[in-house]
């Protein structure tokens, strides 16, 4: 297919738009004190951190979130509706708000943390549970709202196929569903990966912001920043590399399908 | 009874299905009819992908819909395969995967319906593409990878959509003798959409014709094809048919015209009755001919096309005589180029009186 | 769940932002004068502290940035001690390190042509100014209001803004990147530092102690040299 | 389609998760006080930018975030899956991070800002026109890899047939691929506006926080934070239904299409 | 020459396709082959979606494709329209909107496109589909839309890929004659992909037949069909073919036996040559006759099959008689009955010497 030339002006903008400003940050950044600033403790221990509670968010949304993409777009249920709005609730609630709303919910007062502390003596706020909810919360929606979109192009003729072909509506899913989804499936985990990695305002009001425990690599960048904006840079660019390598390490593979 | 009865009114936008017919077990069933008479429709809501508005499905003893008592087993739980007239093989699976999935769900091993795939991929003459892509098939191959998909779930009905449509010259016969081999086999109760008179010949015991949604005509392939009652049937068994009204020299078409024929079964004047002659009974003239032949009638020829040996005219109609419209003409070669006939040109055509039959017509047509 | 703790020795700290550059200094010598203690120190917003108290942080000690602030988590019945004051700090005028629009006083800041930053009125910092502008009678007109002082810092710092209003301890911990300047109106809104021994915790002891240390010598000393006052 | 039972569970898992938490903070609001809070000329001054500021970027990212969708998915240039990934960056930086990006380059010092006030006299920090750069810069990359993701799916048949019908490029564009993206449009643009509306830090960093100008819901809501957690939650929930209320307005139009 | 002119080399995965072909301005050429042949890939490669590897294309005395110089015309300005087996309707657009598409890409305004719409849906009598969207068409109403489409857009250059394979009994004979108008009026050069002897005897003057990427036989349709040189288009007429070397009795087939025939033009004793004969010239026995016809040899009935008023029927071969597979031979119902012909049955084919006629072989088969 040959592209309109007029397309390339409005995508020039788009990319200039965001990549420029990038470029402006490296630019300021005094690069060789960068290895310094990155190796220093603290960093190391909220990359990692930060890997191990962002990855398992983004499990926690891949095993909750595609079967609800899955209900919203194919089930036939009263109120599927409203349902589909609720799910970008966290989207357009600010993340402190966000943070908040958990806080109230699994906090010490709240009735969720008043039941999870009587039954199981569990409590949630300020420790690296609450850091993988807070990010489950705010990055869910990124991947349960593409789906669904997918899902409704793609249309229900290989699964009418495949029923008509023995298969149980569990098969279905597994067999025909899921793996016809999984190009979206990818781009979703992308994303939703990306906003974990990045999430703040609810990790902080939720999990506090206790080195080694909930402090995530925002959330050092964050404090940084109080003191000494440099390294506050050095680790933001920490983060995009890191997320940058899972991407193109975890894209290409989910990605590839039919021309 | 064991075999198919199948009740139902299903709508579909502002097309409504509703036919009622009963197929016995074992039998195969040639579902003939106009482009949108319904026919696809019909094998969805036998499948259990459309819900028909109110009706029974019951096969084989169990009901599988039954509107009343809002039954409705789903699609997987029917024992009926439907191969559609999109071949739709699943794209992120081989075509070994994709004819292996009937089989794997019925609770075969991997093994073991990878084996059953290969089976049938030989059957359709395609083991060589087992390891391709849906994008890596012409269309052929694509709509042998289908039929081999939809045998392999070993449906107790099955359900196919012009299964031989896309398929070249060698394949076709060679498929058709194979899915009747199958069909006849494991005595398999089959419905199966075409517009190939040979298919109906070749694997249909019975034949039914849809029109508009209805059930107009039905009954043993070879008599309905011998002795059409609709002109959709005669077009496909390759015979004129005119409609009208009994009366005593033959039939009247609604226009008044009267045509001379013998009647071949009991017919109360008034009754609605079809007349049927093949087009080899009817000869064309360029001038009005006065001669033995008793229905003589004005055309214009319309189109010219081979049929075997000799030229198939079509005509159509002059005014008033709407019913003239695509009738068909046999005449020699010779006789096109000594006559000169060609698109346009005004022809009188003329049948004896004891070439054409009067049937009784179906009850709508 | 895993805890905030680590050890049984492990103290934590939730202390106002501010006080970052003076309590890391302290948690060294704290360690290294009470072996086997760990000392674990989050830094915040004191309303963000606060709010993490009563939601239920276990924290032994809280040193907030404003009376305020600590009086809702003794309204919520959450100390353990009585809050006592252990520092002051005062506004300061922040500049670009060469000073270009020559900002001297505090009227400066109301000159057209000088784009100057302050706090928001609901953070600590804001509400001093607020208080100042009222009784110096000069107003300041900010082209924006931001919620935490790095903002303030970080708008001076990239030379967005000719001036803004921080307190000293930000001034000097920002290094030389930008330049303090006092004004004598400031001392109509010096800010209180509280701290208080939380309750529920397991390790009174250690807080308490910690707290002392805070209000010893060396704690002042640490405190000084940021720029606080201690009382 | 019938879907299995079995995926019913951990949808509704799901389903708690975005719902429970909101319904934590509902049940901790004075909701008798929210009026009030919700009317008082601070919050309807940022309500009324947010909107503006939130639709602004939101179109920005319509016609600039189509072209590069189109241009990644569809086009054959050296080095587009660098260009790809650089879609995500605004993705995994830090939104304060991104905002010091966005001065670094077009603040009084960066060399996009020298250049436009030297050029137009035109000072972007503390405008409005920054905080929809800030939005737009975040929000980008909601529409577009959403809409490359659909674009690849849907495959390039539907365009290949309108070329053969002797459609430009440009024809093609405009009546074939745009029309049956819409339903990724659409529900790219409820990501979009939905991310647009909650941004802060980029906001605060590149912007500042300026009743009337750059003051955005979430600015008021962070800043009320600091003080009033209660009006806070309002600002907040005032957010959340004006979000609310434009997807359920605008989403079912776009979205219908074929069953 | 001012029509089209190919020779190209293309590549589409494992599959190659190499053709050399000119078409005359106002030439209608049928394409044939089996499925997977690469007739739907030369197509695209015509209409610029596929690029050659290498090769060169030109129509109507420009280039649209010239590897060597780097030159590929775009699509939409080829003027080659193309109608693929898929009807790939735009969802998006309603059917009226569907056809209007070409008209208005050329320049036409909303008013006159619609109205060429309206035009080319009743051409196909499929005006009253106007508003409907793709998914509420049944098969062949997508088929008839798609044609219409294709035809609206007036290209210079058709690539009809199996234009009628969805269509009932009673449209595909109209939409062959009014595509033969639309084609013969207009002088439109076409390129016709099918598996029907009609439609290439109805509307092409020249008939290609691929055989695995290549071009493996052409001539006037006439011709081609009446004196098959490959067996694929012996099929396809309805004829037998048998490949060989050219012996003083006739041809010797691969395993060396002796087939006795009428040399129709001058070839050398071991040319590679084909006998073909009719159906209808084969008698079939189930006992090894002893009479004049000099061939007869040993096969298997593979299957039955109605042929007009005849059976015909499909014989596999005996071991060691490899070139017997696939033979026709058109028997009586009578006949069947009273030898007791069924799938399986051992029988023994002859054929007189006289209805043998031996071709040269082409060079490629
Ligand atoms: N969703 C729909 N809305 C409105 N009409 C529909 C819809 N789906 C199908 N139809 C109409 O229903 C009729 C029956 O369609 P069906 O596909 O059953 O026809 P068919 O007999 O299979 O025809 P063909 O031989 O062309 O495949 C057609 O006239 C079609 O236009
Ligand atoms: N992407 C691909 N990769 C590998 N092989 C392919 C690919 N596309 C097509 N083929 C093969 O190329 C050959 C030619 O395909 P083509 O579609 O041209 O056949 P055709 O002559 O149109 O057949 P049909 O009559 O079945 O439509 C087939 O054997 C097919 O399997
Ligand atoms: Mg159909
Ligand atoms: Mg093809």
């Amino acid at each position: 297919m040959r592209l309109p030339a007029l397309l390339f002006v409005p995508a020039a903008v788009a990319v200039a738009l965001l990549v420029l400003p990038v470029v402006g940050l490296l630019s300021r950044t005094d690069l060789r004190r960068l290895p310094e600033l990155v190796s220093s403790p603290a960093a190391v221990d909220a990359l990692w951190l930060s890997v191990r509670t962002s990855a398992t968010a983004t499990g926690l949304c891949l095993v909750v979130g595609v079967p609800l993409a899955v209900v919203l777009a194919r089930g036939r249920l009263p109120g599927l509706r409203l349902l589909r709005a609720t799910v970008l609730l966290p989207l357009v609630l600010p993340p402190v708000v966000g943070g908040l709303a958990l806080l109230y919910l699994l906090g010490r007062n709240g009735f969720g943390g008043r039941l999870l502390e009587a039954a199981l003596g569990i409590r949630l706020p300020f420790t690296t549970v609450a850091v993988v909810l807070a990010q489950t919360f705010v990055a869910m929606p990124f991947l349960v709202i593409g789906l669904e979109g997918a899902l409704r192009t793609a249309g229900a003729r290989y699964e009418a196929v495949a029923a008509t072909l023995g298969a149980r509506p569990f098969v279905v899913f597994r067999r025909v569903t899921v793996p016809l989804l999984l190009p979206s499936i990818g781009s979703g985990l992308v994303l939703t990966f990306a906003r974990a990695l990045g999430e703040f305002g609810a990790t902080i009001t939720f999990a506090g912001n206790f080195p080694g425990t909930t402090q995530t690599l925002p959330l050092l960048a964050y404090q940084l920043a109080q003191s000494d904006v440099d390294s506050s840079v050095a680790v933001s660019l920490l983060l995009v590399a890191l997320a940058l390598l899972v991407i193109t390490l975890v894209r290409p593979r989910v990605i590839e399908g039919s021309p | 009874m064991t075999g198919l009865a199948v009740d139902v009114v299903a709508r579909r936008g502002g097309f409504a299905l509703d036919v009622r017919m009963e197929v016995a077990s074992g039998e195969v069933v040639a579902v003939l009819g106009r482009n949108g008479a319904g026919k696809s429709t019909l094998l969805s809501v036998l499948a259990g992908l459309v819900r028909p508005e109110t009706g029974h499905i019951a096969l084989a003893g169990r009901v599988l819909t039954d509107t009343g008592r809002r039954v409705h087993v789903p699609p997987h739980r029917r024992g009926v395969g439907l191969l559609a007239q999109d071949p739709l093989l699943f794209p992120h699976l081989s075509v070994l995967a994709n004819v292996a999935f009937g089989p794997s769900c019925l609770g075969a091993s991997r093994r073991q319906s990878e084996d059953a795939a290969r089976h049938w991929l030989s059957e359709v003459d395609a083991v060589g593409l087992a390891g391709r892509r849906r994008w890596q098939l012409s269309g052929g191959q694509a709509q042998r990878v289908a039929l081999a998909r939809a045998l392999a779930a070993e449906p107790d009905l099955l359900l196919l959509d012009e299964p031989f449509a896309a398929l070249d010259v060698d394949a076709a016969p060679a498929l058709r003798a194979m899915t009747r081999r199958v069909l006849r086999g494991a005595s398999r109760t089959a419905l199966l959409v075409t517009h190939d008179p040979l298919d109906a010949l070749v694997l249909a015991d019975r034949v039914i014709v849809l029109s508009e949604g209805r059930l107009v005509e039905q009954g043993p392939t070879r008599s309905v094809l011998a002795r059409p009652r609709t002109r959709f049937s005669a077009g496909v068994a390759g015979l004129n048919l005119i409609a009208g009204t009994a009366g005593p020299h033959g039939l009247a078409t609604p226009d008044g015209t009267r045509l001379a024929g013998l009647r071949q079964e009991p017919v109360t004047d008034g009754d609605p009755v079809v007349g049927v002659f093949a087009p080899s009974a009817v000869a064309v003239h360029v001038r009005r001919p006065h001669g033995s032949p008793r229905n003589v009638f004005p055309a214009l020829v319309a189109g010219l096309e081979p049929h075997g040996d000799v030229i198939r005219l079509r005509v159509a109609a002059t005014p008033g005589l709407d019913w003239v419209e695509g009738l068909a003409a046999d005449v020699t070669p010779a006789a096109v180029a000594d006559l000169a006939l060609e698109p346009g040109t005004m022809v009188w055509l003329a049948v004896k009186a004891t070439e054409v039959a009067v049937h009784p017509a179906p009850s709508r047509a | 769940g895993s805890s905030p703790r680590q050890g049984a020795d492990t103290v934590t700290v939730l202390a106002a932002a501010s006080l970052t550059a003076a309590f890391d200094d302290m948690k060294t010598q704290f360690e290294k004068s009470h072996p086997g203690v760990t000392v674990k120190i989050t830094y915040d917003g004191s309303a963000v502290l606060a709010q993490q108290i009563i939601n239920g942080a276990s924290a032994d000690v809280f040193a907030s940035a404003d009376q305020a602030t600590m009086s809702k988590v003794v309204a919520a019945g959450l100390t353990d001690s009585v809050p006592q004051v252990f520092a002051r700090n005062r506004l300061e005028i922040v500049v670009w390190p060469t000073n270009p629009k020559n900002v001297v006083r505090l009227a400066d800041l109301a000159r057209p042509g000088v784009v100057v930053v302050t706090c928001a009125e609901s953070v600590p910092c804001g509400a001093a100014i607020k208080k100042i502008e009222q009784s110096s009678r000069i107003a300041v007109h900010p082209v924006s209001q931001e919620t935490a002082v790095t903002g303030v810092l970080s708008k001076v710092e990239t030379g967005e803004a000719d001036a803004g209003v921080v307190y000293v301890t930000d001034v000097n911990s920002a290094g030389g990147r930008v330049l303090g300047i006092p004004f004598p109106e400031a001392d109509m809104a010096v800010n209180d530092y509280p701290i208080a021994v939380l309750k529920n915790t397991r390790r009174s002891t250690a807080a308490a102690q910690f707290v002392d240390f805070v209000q010893g010598v060396f704690g002042r000393q640490a405190l000084d040299r940021v720029g606080f006052q201690t009382p």
